[in-house]
């Protein structure tokens, strides 16, 4: 029986291979693995980014950051490898873990502090920028022969396409998001804290320090895109990856995750990467029309999962008994002293 | 019944139109054109330019506006080679990062030219630059400020976006020149974003903090768009533009111009927007065999207020 | 069954919890035993919830001990709780509707391999779990896809996991019906036959005579008392309950004369909700205070919900001043006149931010429309005549309402109504949790509005009270009327008696 | 009694204000001049002047996001909606000989359209705002691009560049206007009875409905007033510069407008709408930004010190920190009086 909750993530499936046929038989090299592959190349940070954005989304949350931490740690990547010459492999783990400490420090705002996510990730948008302002304000090459070979690892198909090592990264850590997600305790502790989080608090879910947790591996995997885009660029900007939190949200949510939290899939989040990509290639493929076309056709997705989405909740809270926002145990009235 | 029998009757039309379809590349040449984005007013005039002169010449060319992101660029040109196209066109957003999809053009044999700036790559990886020189651009505004000034200035300088390479070289060219003069001076530099309404904000910023504009010898603005914003903020603080404070900016839009022939500018460079003709004659050259020059020089001229009025009936 | 002679399971003594300004334990001490069912029963603010919370570890106990097994045990957290085995199923399903069925019941206890969990395992787990309570169901489907009783049977196969030695039921069978409480009986004789510990809450008198064991009774925090299910009357229950004792209320004052015949105001014929309420019919007269008595979940309050409106009914008719008329909104309800203060004063009353003033304000002010604002020397004149009338106590009128004691927010809330000079006041529980000096001006507002003229209906937990001023009770029991009692009918002995039957 | 209540009203309203003079204060100490006023052609000139007139955009938009977010909702899409507003009011300009005002109309019923279909999406879809204004935030800036066809529309139109940069009576004109919309809006909220509507709905949205209050139109309402002075902000920007900037007119100003309110002590969980701090806000932000302008730090501080400071303001608001200060201010009391 196929389960309900699969729903949105098949209409986006659908909708991803709707608009690959259009492409596959309005052009003639879209019909090489070449685009597809291409796809998954280029779409590789974003991927990555929205799979760490899954997480928190899936807790309820929002995470801004994301766009400037991907400039962010590539900047320091830069600055480690090619200002103190430390070898990329240890430049690398040391931005990750800096990209993770940040997420946390975040995370800990908000669970300990109660600050609403949206705020604090908001200040990270401008502080993880004006970081990367503060080490470097060039695109700067990160001249080091590892990139030059990692960037030339090519694992070729037939009809022109090849898997990259970013792709293969970037499906490597889309394996291992949906690993966590769904064969770990944290990963299940993130769907209990965004489907009910007082129940979850209930049943022995540690909140907080789940929470910490969920920006902590947000923070790593903008971390990990940012260190993709090095990879993907052979160079540092300050300038990059602006406005790419948006693109992840979207992505995650048109891969059919509620913002509401709870539920969502992160496999869901590279199907909605890819349907950004497909029309941007597409738009490129055409040639005539103006990119603002990108922007609109995305919101106009995003209004039609939203809306799909609104109608399958509906659906289902219909069997539900449960009330929407469960009223919280009334609390013990204060007697007046006087 | 009749579904199926309209289906059938409609197969042989369907059957020629994709065959029309796969083969109507080959009628024309067709390039791809990877464009930064529509943020200024000089883009979009090298834009228009570029398309204006691929109708012209009968090709077939994809345009695709990246929005100020390299990735898109990137995308861009990753599309073009998949689409396999003859030729691309690429105004790249910044220098650097580009080794690895220029390698790819160059496996697939689509030669690239760089349009309006230069990448920080192996030139073999791309057929040509054409490109006006940054760096020159700015001491040239430098040269030309210095000469009015006898060598005595002191000026604000409106930056481009933090990080650019048009602010980048425009200030190293700017500096390199004045530095030989010691009563040349910056005395104020912020970045105003390429932006109208940043270079009124930050200009108003100036004026306030050096007494009102008085102190200010000159303005120089790394565009026109930011020049222009802020000869409004210095006309709103009861200073004459171009007499007051001198003017100077780089780009040549209509609208500086318009500027200038009401006596508000006193001189901008031109940086040449009509970069298509060259490029597609590089091309065009590179398919006969022929060797081409890795960098096409368009450095604009500088223009004076004398032309303005002629300048701006010409270009508007 | 219970072997008097076995230690208990686990025993409390001399607890004590105080809240700023109230103790919600005093002194409890109570035994339970394996193999027991144990109810544990009183009104709201009885304390019953503190001691479930102090039990599984949401509150920290001020006093006393706890022993489990004859052991000393300090609980901090519900997982302290949970690693005793003393497991908790609330009445509010605290499960992740968002989550299967699987996943709900292994949550943080998923079997896993390389700190991998492995589903196969952990739906076979579930599957276990399942049969356990009884239920045959897809472990892999969605929670929210199940009924509430199924959810509730969930609830309760993950609260028993694999080490629970004492079960808490707080008010399991809150939104089940007949059969499924039924079925939900013989899981509790299950489990109980296991050697399960059993804590029972609830309302339904029924219900605790069907499976209990051993009732105790708390009050105002204190244990009134633990007594064989078998040696104990519901009547003297329902006594223990309320704080009456039978005897002593044979001669009760009633200084409630039956209200002459004056026209109906509001007739409800039929008038229900499938899951709510079973349809009633009822009719409140010009100038009679009508009460609702019954004991918690009843149905009071949902009648008094489905009389305003604030819930749309789905069977019945509603007539005012002898006219058919469609009343399912509030906006309609007050445009004929109706005013409602609800139970749930913090969720459902007040408007914590604002000040005394525009909460007092906001029904007149909802009724004129955002455009003729009330002038602010008009407000100022109506808040200051209110707080005097009703004596209100704050420093100012410009105070947020959340910093005001429960009693003077409940006064704010009555003067909300009582500005729009209703035709009918429906009062649910109007001195809940409220001292006792606001107690007692509040039952003088209610008689003096009713010799104003206006109708009232009041429901109330309080038997006394309603015996004080009603001219009319209906008692509600299991979600139903069950009896009418008018004029010199009226007494605690009579109402209690028709809630016990 | 009442004096109490007086100093916790001033308390929270004070630390707004004195956030702001501090900052005016700071500044004038390194920027000397910072604070001459001075008259000149009639016209009132100087620093001072320059934030008012430079935060009127923020302002106006941080006004409608005040009632927004008093009503628990939030719009990211102020910032699209300038765009499409400026390029609604340079496109009639340059290609219709329509009155100035009419465009101005046009431009101004554009935004309310435009957040009539947000204010329909959140009340009467009951998709969250977050959600339901995001689909704008993405599209509506290539709504915008549509309109310009991609291009800066530089226009002339004496009318609408008096808005932008006029004067009146000494000040500027859009400072004028602005405080004029601040002015009826305060009004409007506090003179009917529709603030207290407002706030009822966002502190406790149950108890509004069982008082009879239709909170749908009411939230329609208040998006359709934040889709107003969007506009009007749009419109101002667009004449400060005498041209429509689809990609860069109100870029991020949506954020800027989120953190004036969240300054002026307003929780983004509702209840509260507090109009004046509102502004305070804008103007401290802007001080800011002029203050690092006239002060000569480089342009890559920016950022750094505005994430800063926002952190310090929200860890200073934060409920935690608040009960601790608190907390500490008891014990002290405690121990001085024994």
């Amino acid at each position: 029986m196929l389960n309900e909750r699969y729903l949105p993530v098949i209409a986006t499936l659908l909708v991803f291979i709707l608009l690959y046929g259009y492409g596959m038989v309005e052009y003639k090299g879209f019909r090489d693995t070449l685009v597809f592959t291409n796809l998954l190349t280029d779409n590789a940070f974003l991927i990555v980014t929205a799979v760490g954005m899954s997480f928190v989304i899936i807790s309820g949350g929002i995470d801004l950051s994301v766009g400037s931490m991907i400039a962010f740690v590539g900047v320091l990547l830069a600055y480690l490898i090619t200002g103190l010459g430390i070898h990329p492999v240890y430049a690398a783990i040391i931005a990750l873990c800096t990209a993770t400490f940040f997420g946390m420090i975040m995370g800990v705002i908000i669970a300990y502090f109660e600050i609403q996510p949206f705020i604090v990730t908001l200040a990270g948008l401008f502080l993880f920028r004006g970081l990367a302002y503060m080490i470097n304000l060039n695109s700067v090459p990160i001249d080091h022969e590892l990139l030059v070979t990692l960037s030339e690892i090519y694992v070729p198909l037939p009809g022109r396409g090849g898997l990259t090592f970013i792709a293969m990264a970037m499906l490597a850590l889309l394996a291992i998001g949906v690993v966590v997600a769904k064969r770990t305790r944290f990963g299940l502790n993130v769907y209990a804290v965004g489907g009910d989080v007082q129940s979850a608090a209930l049943m022995g879910v540690p909140v907080k320090s789940t929470l910490v947790r969920i920006y902590a591996l947000s923070g790593l995997y903008s971390g990990a895109a940012g260190v993709i885009f090095a990879i993907y660029t052979g160079s540092a900007y300050p300038l990059a990856a602006v406005g790419v939190e948006l693109d992840a949200i979207a992505a995650v949510v048109i891969g059919g995750t509620l913002l509401t939290g709870g539920v969502g899939f992160v496999f869901g989040a590279f199907l909605g990467a890819l349907i950004q990509g497909i029309i941007q290639t597409l738009i490129i493929f055409d040639g005539s029309l103006n990119s603002w076309w990108t922007k609109v056709a995305i919101g106009a997705l995003l209004l039609m999962f939203i809306l799909m989405q609104k109608a399958i909740v509906h659906f289902t809270r219909r069997y539900s008994g449960k009330n929407p926002e469960p009223p919280e145990q009334p609390a013990l009235e204060k007697v007046e002293s006087t | 019944m009749k579904l199926s029998k309209t289906f059938t009757s409609m197969l042989p039309a369907l059957v020629a139109s994709t065959a029309v379809l796969l083969s109507s590349p080959t009628f024309a040449e067709t390039y791809g054109f990877s464009q930064i984005g529509s943020e200024s007013g000089w883009r979009t005039s090298e834009t228009n330019s570029i398309k204006a002169e691929a109708e012209a010449r009968g090709i077939d060319l994809k345009f695709s506006d990246a929005q100020q992101r390299q990735e898109n660029q990137i995308k861009a040109v990753r599309s073009f080679i998949a689409q396999g196209v003859d030729g691309i066109l690429l105004a790249p957003v910044v220098e650097t990062g580009w080794d690895q999809v220029l390698r790819e053009a160059q496996r697939a044999e689509i030669p690239v030219v760089l349009i309006d700036r230069g990448v920080d790559a192996d030139p073999s990886l791309y057929l040509t630059k054409v490109a006006s020189d940054f760096t020159e651009e700015g001491a040239l505004a430098a040269s030309w400020l210095a000469a009015e000034t006898n060598g005595v200035c002191d000026i604000v300088e409106l930056q481009g976006t933090v990080g650019s390479s048009a602010a980048i070289d425009r200030k190293t060219g700017f500096d390199s020149v004045i530095s030989n003069f010691p009563n040349m001076n910056i005395i104020r530099s912020q970045s105003g974003d390429f932006t109208r309404a940043g270079g009124k904000e930050v200009m108003e910023s100036f004026l306030k903090a050096e007494g009102g504009g008085s102190n200010i010898c000159a303005l120089f603005a790394h565009n026109d768009d930011m020049a222009l914003g802020a000869i409004q903020a210095i006309k709103e603080a009861q200073l004459q533009p171009a007499e007051d404070i001198l003017v100077l900016s780089i780009d040549a839009v209509p609208d500086i111009f318009r500027a200038m022939a009401d006596g508000e500018a006193n001189a901008t460079i031109e940086l040449n927007p009509h970069l298509g003709g060259p490029a597609f004659d590089a091309i065009a050259a590179h398919e006969r065999g022929e060797e081409v020059d890795k960098w096409i020089k368009a450095n604009g001229p500088l223009y004076l207020p004398d032309t303005a009025e002629a300048e701006y009936q010409a270009r508007r | 069954m219970t072997d008097v002679n076995q230690p208990p399971l686990l025993s409390i003594e001399h607890i004590n919890k105080r809240f700023p300004g109230v103790r919600a334990l005093n002194d409890v001490s109570l035994t339970f035993h394996a193999g027991e069912v144990h109810a544990l029963l009183g009104e709201n603010g009885a304390g019953k919830s503190t001691l479930i919370k102090v039990l599984t570890g949401i509150y920290t106990k001020d006093s006393g001990d706890m022993m489990l097994d004859g052991r000393n045990v300090h609980i901090r957290n519900s997982l302290d709780a949970q690693s005793n085995g003393i497991r908790t199923v609330y009445q509010e399903i605290n499960l992740i509707p968002t989550m299967t069925v699987a996943e709900n019941l292994t949550l943080l206890d998923q079997p896993r391999r390389f700190g991998m969990i492995r589903w196969r395992s952990a739906q076979s787990r579930a599957k276990e779990m399942l049969a356990r309570v009884g239920l045959d169901i897809d472990p892999n489907s969605l929670l929210v896809s199940h009924s509430i009783a199924v959810q509730q049977m969930v609830a309760i196969a993950r609260a028993l996991g694999s080490k629970a030695r004492l079960l808490i039921l707080d008010e399991p069978t809150a939104s089940l019906d007949s059969d499924e409480i039924a079925r939900l009986f013989g899981l509790m004789r299950q489990l109980k036959e296991q050697g399960m510990a059993i804590i029972f809450v609830t309302h339904f008198l029924d219900q605790v005579y069907a499976i209990s064991d051993t009732i105790s009774v708390l009050r105002n925090g204190s244990h009134v008392g633990t007594f064989k299910t078998s040696n104990l009357s519901q009547t003297e229950l329902v006594g223990h309950m309320l704080g009456k004792d039978l005897d002593m209320l044979q001669h009760d004052q009633r200084d409630v004369t039956e209200a002459e015949e004056k026209p109906v105001v509001l007739s409800l014929s039929q008038v229900g909700k499938t899951g709510m309420l079973k349809p009633v019919d009822l009719n409140l007269k010009q100038g009679e205070i009508v009460g609702l008595a019954g004991l918690l979940g009843s149905g009071r309050t949902e009648l008094c919900e489905l009389a305003y409106g604030s819930v749309r009914p789905d069977q019945g008719n509603k007539a005012w001043l002898g006219k058919l008329l469609p009343i399912n909104t509030p906006k309609q309800a007050i445009e004929q006149g109706m005013a409602y203060c609800p139970e749930d004063r913090k969720h459902r009353g007040i408007i914590a931010e604002l000040s005394v003033r525009e909460n007092l304000i906001l029904a007149l002010q909802s009724s004129r429309g955002w455009w003729s604002r009330i002038p602010m020397a008009e407000q100022q004149a109506i808040v200051s005549e209110f707080i005097e009338r009703l004596s209100i106590k704050t420093s100012d009128m410009e105070k947020p309402i959340g910093e005001l004691s429960g009693g003077n927010q409940q006064k704010v809330i009555l003067a909300r109504w009582l500005v729009t000079n209703p035709t009918l006041l429906i009062l649910d529980e109007p001195t809940r949790g409220i001292d006792v000096g606001a107690h007692h001006d509040i039952l003088t507002i209610i008689r003096e509005l009713c010799e104003e003229g206006m109708s009232l209906l009041v429901a109330s937990s309080e038997v006394e009270e309603i015996v004080a001023f009603a001219h009319r009770v209906v008692v509600l029991r299991d979600r139903g009327k069950v009896s009418e009692i008018a004029g010199n009918q009226i007494s605690q002995k009579s109402i209690i008696q028709a809630i016990a039957q | 009694m009442r004096f109490k209540s007086i100093m916790r009203l001033e308390a929270r309203t004070l630390a707004p204000i004195v956030s702001l003079f501090l900052l005016i204060v700071g500044t004038a100490l390194v920027v000397p001049g910072f604070l001459k006023l001075s008259i000149v052609d009639g016209h009132i000139y100087g620093s001072l002047i320059d934030i008012l007139h430079r935060s009127t955009p923020t302002a106006l938009i941080a006004l409608g996001m005040a009632v927004v977010i008093g009503t628990k909702g939030i719009d990211l899409s102020v910032g699209a909606i300038i765009a499409i507003c400026g390029a609604v009011t340079a496109v009639l300009t340059t290609s219709t000989e329509l009155h100035p005002l009419i465009v101005l109309g046009c431009a101004l019923l554009a935004g309310m359209a435009c957040g009539l279909w947000n204010g329909t999406l959140v009340a009467v879809f009951g998709i969250q705002p977050i959600v339901a204004t995001l689909i704008l935030m993405v599209a509506g800036r290539g709504i915008a691009q549509m309109i310009t066809g991609g291009q800066i529309v530089t226009f002339h139109s004496d009318f609408i560049d008096a808005i932008g940069n006029g004067f009146f009576m000494g000040l500027p004109a859009r400072v004028v206007l602005a405080a004029v919309i601040v002015a009826i809006t305060i009004l409007v909220l506090r003179k009917t009875a529709l603030g207290m509507f407002l706030e009822a709905v966002g502190g406790n949205s149950e108890a509004s409905r069982l008082v009879g209050i239709d909170s749908k139109l009411l939230i329609i309402m208040v998006y359709v007033f934040s889709g107003f002075c969007a506009a009007l902000a749009g419109v101002i920007i667009a004449a400060d510069i005498r041209g429509a900037d689809a990609n860069n007119a109100g870029l991020w100003l949506e954020l800027d407008a989120i953190l004036a309110v969240v300054i002026a002590g307003a929780s983004l969980s509702g209840g509260r709408i507090y109009l004046g701090l509102t502004i305070v806000g804008a103007l401290i932000i802007q001080t800011l930004t002029t203050a690092i302008l006239t002060s000569g730090l480089p342009a890559q501080y920016n950022l750094i010190v505005k994430a800063s400071i926002i952190l310090l303001v929200l860890l200073l608001q934060s409920k935690v920190t608040q009960n601790f200060i608190k907390a500490r201010v008891q014990s002290f009391r405690r121990a001085s009086d024994a």
